[in-house]
């Protein structure tokens, strides 16, 4: 097949506990998604994050025009053009994939977002979880370790909880003795995870007050992917919630769009004059 | 039974400690000896834990029967055949004032908990103080550091030794230290800095604690998992200025304080019925 | 350039600290007194030199020295979760250090900060002195009533009182009113830089260089030094206006931030922001001593009554919460700001207790873009660098692309 | 009406449903019924309130110890940051899910930086109306006593403007009345507790908050019948600890807590458990100005607390005394979780026990706790190091 003519740009979201990269080609359609851990080596994640991503779209990195970093270790993307904070990407991303999104709650690693955004896939405000990491989704790792049971496996475990249990906090650190005396007072596991759950929905729920639910409501990240953290949201906030697949990517999607954008910009006016704006200032780190 | 069976006939008592990361057991012969001992990792069934640890340990003590059974640590209520239980701490004290005579001061850091304890004379706690939330740094917090530098646990003690520039972590909680962590790893620092540093925090904190329990630079007992780390040990010498004693097997210690004080109710038991 | 304004604020600090110092080996006598809502003239007009711990503690941030303190008084079981500037003062007792004069008396200025009443319970019992309680009422509703001020007043005079005693003078209100005039004059000043603010681009910082100003019109209020700096500022601030500078090269945005900043990392902090050319032209931090821009002043016709109304009413810390809504509501509007950024702090909950509401008022009520971000104004372990660039760089992010976006649509 | 009746009408059946009544006031205190009688339901922050005033002004006054363990916090936690208090958390929760809708009123004082900013949130975000008292913190009484008369007269206006009724100064001197007979019965009943145990600390901590659950007038008859059931009782002799327990005067901890605490082996011989409702050491004067005696009551007889200052008596003293008069064996501190008035004085208590040689532990709980494994074994601890072995 011949791709030549076609434009392609990347995007790399360097989270906390793993990195996506992406590539779309100039219809926005996705090439290719990849994913790895992020390790304590984030160069070295980030390049092989972006090589697996590579690989399987069969392109050379020559072919990629514009290569956007984004998330935590976004400066460590040595080799992308550009970096974009994970909040701008998420939008853009929820916003590709689900057109009509006008809050997308992100839950990854470290912390837990809410972003409100406009009918262009515009961040109109954002909150985080503040300082505290309590209940995000190390939180949940940090339990399905406890009770030994794979990650990919405790949302559907506390989809069988008939009496969910209640956590006194969503500490991460505290989690594991929690859970440990709850195990000692013989509860049923999957009471726990439920309850796990449940709290860090409610947390959540508190955190998208900051920005005003507004309908629909996209999902992002990482804990996407948890089918019981979906159904815990859901129920909490009393609505549907947009979920996909690609969920977990997102962030790279969104960084892949706002490659693509430059990425087409430079070829009409071949010139890099109106993306000064986007620069970002100097990093002193 | 005899009070000349009592005295004379040892009896097999058992001190177990379900620890939030491991479960220690510890045979003794009545006189306080330790016939045999075993560490396992704690299931989050605890009986079973407790009865697998138990197994073992009287395997590698080459015996069968025991006559008294005491639990100590997180776990202690959950197993069933116990006589009875006694918390941590004060097993722990009691363990520590018998191997380490005239030491004032304990700390004790565990998976989850790290503790100060001052004890008297006789063994007694005369004042202990827990790690608060926010408190990055037991001994499971070392065990993900080690799983993100990908080293193993057996070897990062050592591993410390040969640091030459720690690297502090500031945070107290040990979510943020981790990402701290993983910036210094990005910032090109060799795990050994990085290793010690997180030590040095440690027990910077740990002086914290003993500092409240009223420690005042004299000599301190380091026990528990932590203890068996040489980098730890490393890094409490140089920040208490102390002499910081080690005893043997410092993680079972808490196990076998408990069987002694088991020893104890087991006589007085046993002269009550006499 | 305003670092005119910062080199004479300096030099002011420093002779005020040669002061405690000369107090220190003279034997005069000193108090301890706290920053918001003080009335330091009355000290003045005894002759008796102002300790204030609060300017001590930050002292020791600024210095990257506040954490061993901290921990000092940890030791001596105060908890994590108490206010890092009372441990850092504590602390500094406790460890001997920081070669501070002894106060013969403390006077509890207690204008809304409860955190006040336990620090200098605190500190009257370690230096075993006496402690002046002056119990300022909270501004409960738009106006205080007619007993709240007489209130006041009567615990004023048992101060002067108690000064009276102490020293072996008699109160000389003439003396009183000499020093408000001259209190006066720094406050005209203020109102005056501030409201320079209003230009573009605004002559100085109104958050992060608002310091030089914080330490002349809180700690040296009164004194003819301090009239004469702020006299000489609005100066060098005017002709910054004349000159369109302001303190960096090209003003993108203008924010009005809320909350202290975290001393123990104020330039790298400073720096997350200039590296986007926001530039506060407005904050609150720059009023928990008094309220001028609003028009109050002290009055040498009514010393006492003007100072018990500046103590209850005209400073952040005895207001409410919903006053410091309108408060930043009229900076955001008059000094045309693009947006606020909350920097809310663990050790204080008078700042930080109910920010997220307030946050929701601007961005829900009132349609400003708000940032929220957190560490703390002394105690370093609470300040991560990452996860505040990450905020506020996402931020910015936003408010670029809305502001380019709307060049494009029209 | 026989006086029987009425308590028939007035006591549950069980300890179990008055614990479901205490822990969830705002929807099952009994003197809600009073709200469809025409009185208005005001509730108020638990320290220091004069509950007097309001019951004199033909209110009903409750007592709000925030959400306990019994709400899920969805929303306050977006207005609140995570190192502030549960009891203002879950407070600002009810209001949010609209549990406070039988509620007239809501009064909060200068108690702590979080009460006082809490007040302003509150009224932000509802249409009640939130009174805010300011009690004074000057503890020379020449000066602040004609203050507080009039600080009290301007509460009991606001008082009355809700209520719609201006009591006189008779009136309101029968409400001191019958509180000061109500406290009074109360310490009676506390006597059981500290005396000979017949009484946990737990079980009187329930009635206690169920007392002030209900009008005073169901409150003294309930009272007197519980009273004369004391003595069916046979006085407990347990192998225990004697301990006093101080810290928890605003958030209280999980009923469930206190009973564990008892579990472990410790006899609870005095505590601050609701202080700020029992905050009279002695009665309130009942001849003279009204007013006046209850501005009073409050300089001289008020409980000690953290967050009243009171820099003529000690209050690490006071608890001294108060150890050597139990010959207690210790003092736990109950300290809530970010309560920056209570570690304040954690800091000084400890110095002054530690020279007194008087053996104290320092815990720190949330009302929202459910597990209290870790508070457990940090007691059963403190037992055992004071008890055998
Ligand atoms: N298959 C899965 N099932 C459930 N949870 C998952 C799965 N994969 C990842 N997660 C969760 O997602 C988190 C990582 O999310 P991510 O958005 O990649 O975070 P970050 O960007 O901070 O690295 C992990 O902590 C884990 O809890
Ligand atoms: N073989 C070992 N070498 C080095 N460190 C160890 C080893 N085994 C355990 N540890 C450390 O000790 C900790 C557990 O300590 P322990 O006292 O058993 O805790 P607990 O009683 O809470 O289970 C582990 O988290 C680990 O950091
Ligand atoms: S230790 Fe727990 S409660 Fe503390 S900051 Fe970390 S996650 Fe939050
Ligand atoms: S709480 Fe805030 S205002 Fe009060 S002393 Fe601390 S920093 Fe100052
Ligand atoms: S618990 Fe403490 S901090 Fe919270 S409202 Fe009550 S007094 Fe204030």
């Amino acid at each position: 097949m011949e791709r030549k003519n076609i434009v392609y740009a990347a995007g790399v979201d360097v989270g906390s506990t793993q990195t996506k990269a992406c590539i779309l080609d100039e219809k926005k359609d996705i090439v290719a998604l990849a994913l790895g851990p992020t390790g304590a080596y984030i160069e070295r994640a980030a390049e092989q994050a972006f090589n697996l991503a590579l690989e399987k779209a069969k392109l050379k990195k020559e072919q990629i025009s514009y290569i956007i970093g984004t998330g935590y270790g976004r400066f460590k993307v040595k080799f992308g053009d550009d970096q974009i904070t994970e909040i701008s990407c998420h939008a853009r991303g929820a916003h590709l994939l689900f057109p009509a999104t006008r809050t997308v709650v992100d839950m990854g690693g470290q912390d837990t977002k809410a972003i409100k955004i406009n009918e262009n896939g515009e961040v109109v405000d954002f909150a985080m979880n503040d300082k505290c990491a309590a209940g995000t989704g190390r939180f949940l790792s940090q339990a399905a370790e406890v009770l030994k049971i794979p990650l990919d496996d405790i949302g559907r475990i506390s989809l069988e909880s008939k009496r969910p249990i209640k956590m006194t906090s969503v500490c991460t650190v505290f989690v594991e003795s929690d859970i440990i005396s709850y195990l000692a007072q013989g509860c049923r596991i999957d009471d726990i995870l439920s309850g796990v759950h449940r709290s860090i929905a409610a947390r959540t729920c508190a955190l998208l007050r900051r920005t005003g639910l507004e309908q629909e409501i996209t999902f992002t990240g990482g804990v996407s992917r948890n089918i019981g953290m979906v159904k815990a949201l859901e129920d909490t906030l009393a609505s549907k919630l947009n979920v996909s697949e690609q969920s977990h990517y997102i962030g790279a999607i969104g960084a892949a769009i706002f490659a693509l954008e430059r990425a087409v910009k430079n070829k009409v006016h071949g010139q890099e004059v109106e993306l000064k704006e986007w620069i970002n200032p100097e990093d002193s780190e | 039974m005899s009070l000349e069976r009592a005295i004379h006939d040892s009896n097999h008592i058992i001190g177990i400690d379900v620890g939030a990361g491991y479960t220690k057991c510890v045979v003794c012969k009545d006189d306080g000896a330790m016939l045999g001992s075993n560490i396992i990792k704690t299931d989050p069934n605890f009986d079973k834990s407790a009865m697998e640890s138990m197994r073992y340990a009287l395997q590698s003590a080459g015996i069968s029967q025991m006559d008294y059974l005491i639990t100590t640590g997180v776990g202690r209520y959950s197993v069933k055949e116990r006589n009875i239980q006694v918390t941590d701490v004060t097993a722990t004290a009691r363990g520590v004032s018998q191997l380490l005579p005239g030491i004032e001061f304990v700390l004790d850091i565990g998976g989850q908990v790290t503790k100060a304890i001052k004890i008297d004379g006789k063994g007694r706690v005369k004042d202990f103080k827990c790690n608060e939330k926010c408190a990055a740094g037991s001994g499971s917090f070392i065990e993900k550091a080690v799983k993100y530098l990908e080293v193993k646990l057996e070897d990062v003690g050592k591993l410390a030794l040969k640091a030459t520039e720690p690297q502090p972590i500031s945070s107290i909680c040990a979510i943020l230290a981790e990402s701290e962590i993983i910036n210094h790893v990005s910032e090109g620092k060799s795990v050994e800095n990085i290793l010690m540093g997180v030590y040095e925090s440690l027990a910077d904190r740990s002086m914290l604690l003993l500092k409240r329990v009223g420690f005042n630079g004299t000599k301190c007992a380091f026990v528990g998992g932590l203890a068996l780390q040489a980098g730890m040990i490393q890094a409490c010498k140089k920040k208490f200025g102390s002499d910081v004693c080690i005893p043997e097997s410092p993680q079972l210690i808490t196990a076998y304080g408990a069987a002694l004080m088991g020893i104890q109710r087991l006589k007085k038991i046993q002269t009550v019925q006499a | 350039m305003s670092s005119e304004v910062q080199e004479m604020s300096k030099k002011l600090m420093q002779d005020y600290y040669q002061q405690l110092q000369d107090a220190k080996s003279g034997g005069k006598p000193t108090a301890c007194i706290m920053i918001s809502g003080n009335c330091v003239e009355i000290l003045r007009a005894f002759d008796i030199q102002p300790i204030f711990p609060e300017v001590n503690a930050l002292q020791t941030a600024i210095r990257k020295q506040s954490l061993p303190l901290i921990l000092a008084a940890e030791q001596r079981g105060y908890s994590s979760d108490n206010c890092a500037y009372v441990k850092a003062d504590m602390g500094m007792y406790f460890t001997k250090t920081g070669n501070l004069p002894d106060p013969s008396f403390v006077v509890c200025n207690y204008v809304g900060c409860n955190v006040y009443v336990k620090w200098f319970e605190h500190v009257a019992d370690y230096f075993h002195k006496p402690l002046i309680m002056i119990d300022i009422p909270f501004l409960r509703e738009k106006v205080p009533s007619e007993e709240d001020v007489k209130y006041v007043i009567r615990q004023l005079e048992s101060l002067i009182k108690h000064c009276e005693d102490l020293t072996g003078t008699k109160f000389d209100i003439d003396k009183l009113r000499e020093i408000l005039k001259y209190s006066r004059i720094s406050e005209d000043g203020w109102s005056q830089a501030k409201d320079l603010c209003k230009k573009k681009p605004a002559p100085f910082d109104a958050y992060f260089d608002a310091i030089n100003m914080m330490g002349p019109i809180n700690v040296l209020r009164g004194t003819k030094e301090a009239a004469e700096f702020f006299m000489k500022s609005v100066l060098v601030y005017e002709q910054l206006v004349k000159e369109k500078k302001g303190p960096l090269p090209e003003e993108k945005f203008r924010i009005v931030i809320e909350g202290p900043p975290p001393y123990p990392y104020y330039r790298s902090f400073r720096e997350l922001f200039s590296k986007w050319g926001a530039v506060a032209c407005q904050s609150t931090y720059s009023t928990v001593g008094g309220i001028w821009e609003f028009g109050f002043r002290h009055d040498p016709k009514k010393p006492l009554e003007s100072i018990a109304r500046q103590m209850i009413i005209e400073n952040l810390c005895n207001r409410s919460l919903l006053s410091r809504y309108n408060q930043i509501e009229s900076y955001v509007k008059n000094w045309s700001a693009d947006a606020l950024v909350i920097h809310s702090v663990k050790s204080c909950r008078l700042f930080s207790a109910g920010q997220g509401d307030m946050r929701d008022y601007f961005v829900h009520s009132l349609d400003t873009p708000t940032l929220m971000i957190e560490s703390d104004l002394e105690d370093p372990r609470y300040y991560s660098h990452a996860q505040l660039k990450n905020r506020i760089d996402a931020f910015f992010e936003s408010l670029q692309h809305k502001r380019l976006t709307a060049n494009l649509r029209t | 009406m026989a006086i029987n009746n009425i308590v028939q009408q007035v006591v549950p059946n069980s300890l179990e449903s008055m614990i479901e009544i205490v822990t969830q006031p705002w929807e099952k205190a009994p003197l809600l019924s009073a709200h469809a009688k025409g009185k208005k339901i005001i509730g108020c922050f638990p320290v220091y309130t004069p509950l007097e005033i309001i019951h004199a002004c033909n209110g009903a006054a409750l007592p709000l110890f925030g959400g306990g363990n019994q709400v899920e916090i969805m929303n306050a936690d977006s207005r609140f940051a995570s190192f502030i208090c549960s009891i203002s958390k879950s407070t600002l929760e009810l209001q949010l899910q609209n549990k406070f809708r039988n509620f007239d009123g809501v009064v909060l004082s200068n108690i702590c930086d979080v009460a006082r900013n809490l007040a302003s949130v509150m009224k932000r975000n509802s249409k009640l109306n939130i009174e805010y008292l300011h009690l004074p913190q000057n503890d020379n009484i020449e000066i602040a006593l004609p203050y507080y008369k009039s600080e009290l007269s301007r509460f009991l206006r606001k008082v009355a403007d809700i209520t719609g009724c201006f009591p006189t100064d008779a009136s309101l001197s029968r409400s001191t009345a019958l509180y000061n007979k109500l406290r009074g019965l109360l310490e009676d009943l506390h006597g059981f507790v500290s005396n000979d145990g017949r009484l946990g600390a737990f079980e009187y901590t329930v009635y206690l908050r169920y007392c002030y659950s209900m009008l005073p007038e169901d409150a003294v008859t309930f009272l007197g019948s519980l009273l004369n059931s004391m003595s069916d009782r046979v006085p407990r002799n347990r192998d225990c600890i004697k301990i006093i327990i101080e810290g928890a005067f605003c958030e209280q901890p999980p009923i469930e807590l206190i009973r564990a605490i008892e579990e472990t082996g410790c006899w609870i011989v005095d505590d601050d458990f609701a202080k700020g409702l029992r905050w009279h050491v002695g009665p309130v004067q009942e001849k003279g100005d009204p007013i006046e005696m209850l501005a009073r009551s409050y300089f001289e007889s008020a409980q000690p607390s953290s967050v009243r200052h009171d820099f003529k008596t000690r209050r690490e003293d006071l608890l001294v005394k108060k150890v050597r008069k139990y010959n207690a064996d210790g003092v736990l501190f109950f300290i809530p979780k970010f309560c920056e008035p209570a570690l304040f004085d954690y800091a000084r208590y400890k110095e002054k026990l530690e020279s007194e040689g008087i053996a104290h532990l320092q815990i720190e709980y949330e009302e929202k706790m459910w597990t209290f494994e870790r508070i457990r074994s940090e007691v059963e601890t403190f037992v055992e190091s004071v008890l055998f072995w």
